[in-house]
């Protein structure tokens, strides 16, 4: 069970391997696995790249918080999260998820859930760069109070 | 008596702030206090931001009405769209 | 959309970049996979090692149904499916399944939906090697007047 | 007048056969009549493979009562678990 923040491009391969690490050898029928990869599109506007901001120390106790939590709910071997930090550009790799379990059921809902529950509540944020207008935090509400402030004197 | 607050910043916050982080010297006594006099005295609008904010106090989550105590760290959480 | 039968060991990283090839650059935001592995039990009886027989050129022909199938019924980039034949080890892979889209609901959906199809209507055969007693055809049904003909004269 | 079909066995026919494939003369019109005729005539048992099995001709799905030409490949398919 563990969760990692990667300031550095993630490898699939090597992300797998952090999962069977952590899973008994032998008992794991089922492996199943999650990569986010930047799109070059986003609700219809062309995306240049992004940047993710953590708040490191928060993101991981949640993070192994969520990974914990799977493996109570599901009949998880392991559970393995690695999200990544800093600047993407399209095509990179911005979140992975794997789940190993005995049965398949399980090992996709472990999965799903565990993307979910990081989506919802890792603080992590996401800024995107717009072929067509200036970069915005994606999910970020529109506050008057706030918008104000930045060009408060 | 004031207290001294260390505050980091992440997204609509860092930008509304325009910087990292900070510490402040303040009366503030819950986070709600603290987030009205960072983010709304200027123009006395509250956002209210515990129906669209989340909030921690040294590395972790707490309540909007908690009680700061000197010394704290405290970030305030925007919505975030995750991976 | 494609699928391949193997008689030798199935590598993570090759399926996963098979996939990747088939769908167009760019556009898929989420990829997921499912690596179904060899345990060394199942229902209870320590299991040795497996056997795969496929009638192969229908298991091609219904499997490239099935990935035809999944991309009608899914917004997915690509689906691609690689299945094992032959003897199996321990924590071997038997089957993969990777599924590449714009969203990530599509592509959980598109890799379980794949699996399922495949495991219902792809000819292929698994025998298992029991610690405790003689290999046996999983999911074949005791029928009186086949185990008979065996020891007819 | 017979016609000459070939079969190719699996799982729990193959076990039965005791081979992979073979070539038979055969009267059988349909598979349902070329399976009892392989599976069930020396015991007179008939295990209804309509209820459990499918069945090839040709190298595609066909059904229990399509009609065999000389010369066609039929495959019976015992269930399979599958990955």
């Amino acid at each position: 069970m563990s969760f990692a923040l990667s300031d550095v491009s993630l490898d699939a391969t090597a992300c797998r391997a952090a999962l069977l690490a952590a899973a008994p050898s032998g008992a794991s029928g089922g492996i199943v696995t999650f990569e986010g990869v930047v799109r070059d599109h986003a609700d219809g506007r062309a995306v240049q790249a992004l940047e993710y901001h953590a708040y490191a120390a928060l993101a991981r106790r949640e993070g192994a918080r969520i990974t914990g939590e799977a493996q109570d709910r599901f009949r998880v071997e392991a559970v393995h999260v690695v999200h990544r930090t800093g600047h993407l550009s399209l095509g990179e790799t911005a979140v992975w998820v794997g789940a190993a379990a005995a049965h398949r059921d399980a090992a996709f809902e472990a999965c799903r859930w565990t993307l979910d529950a990081v989506k919802a509540r890792v603080p992590i944020w996401k800024r995107e760069h717009y072929a067509d207008g200036p970069a915005e935090w994606v999910g970020a509400p529109e506050v008057e109070g706030l918008a104000s402030h930045r060009s408060d004197p | 008596m004031t207290k001294r607050l260390h505050l980091a910043h992440f997204s609509v916050f860092r930008d509304a702030r325009g910087r990292d982080a900070e510490s402040v010297e303040t009366h503030a006594e819950t986070p709600r206090d603290l987030f009205d006099e960072l983010f709304s005295s200027a123009r006395g609008v509250a956002p209210s931001p515990q129906t669209w904010a989340r909030v921690a106090i040294n590395d972790d989550l707490a309540a909007w009405d908690a009680l700061l105590s000197d010394g704290d760290t405290v970030v305030f959480l925007a919505p975030s769209a995750g991976g």
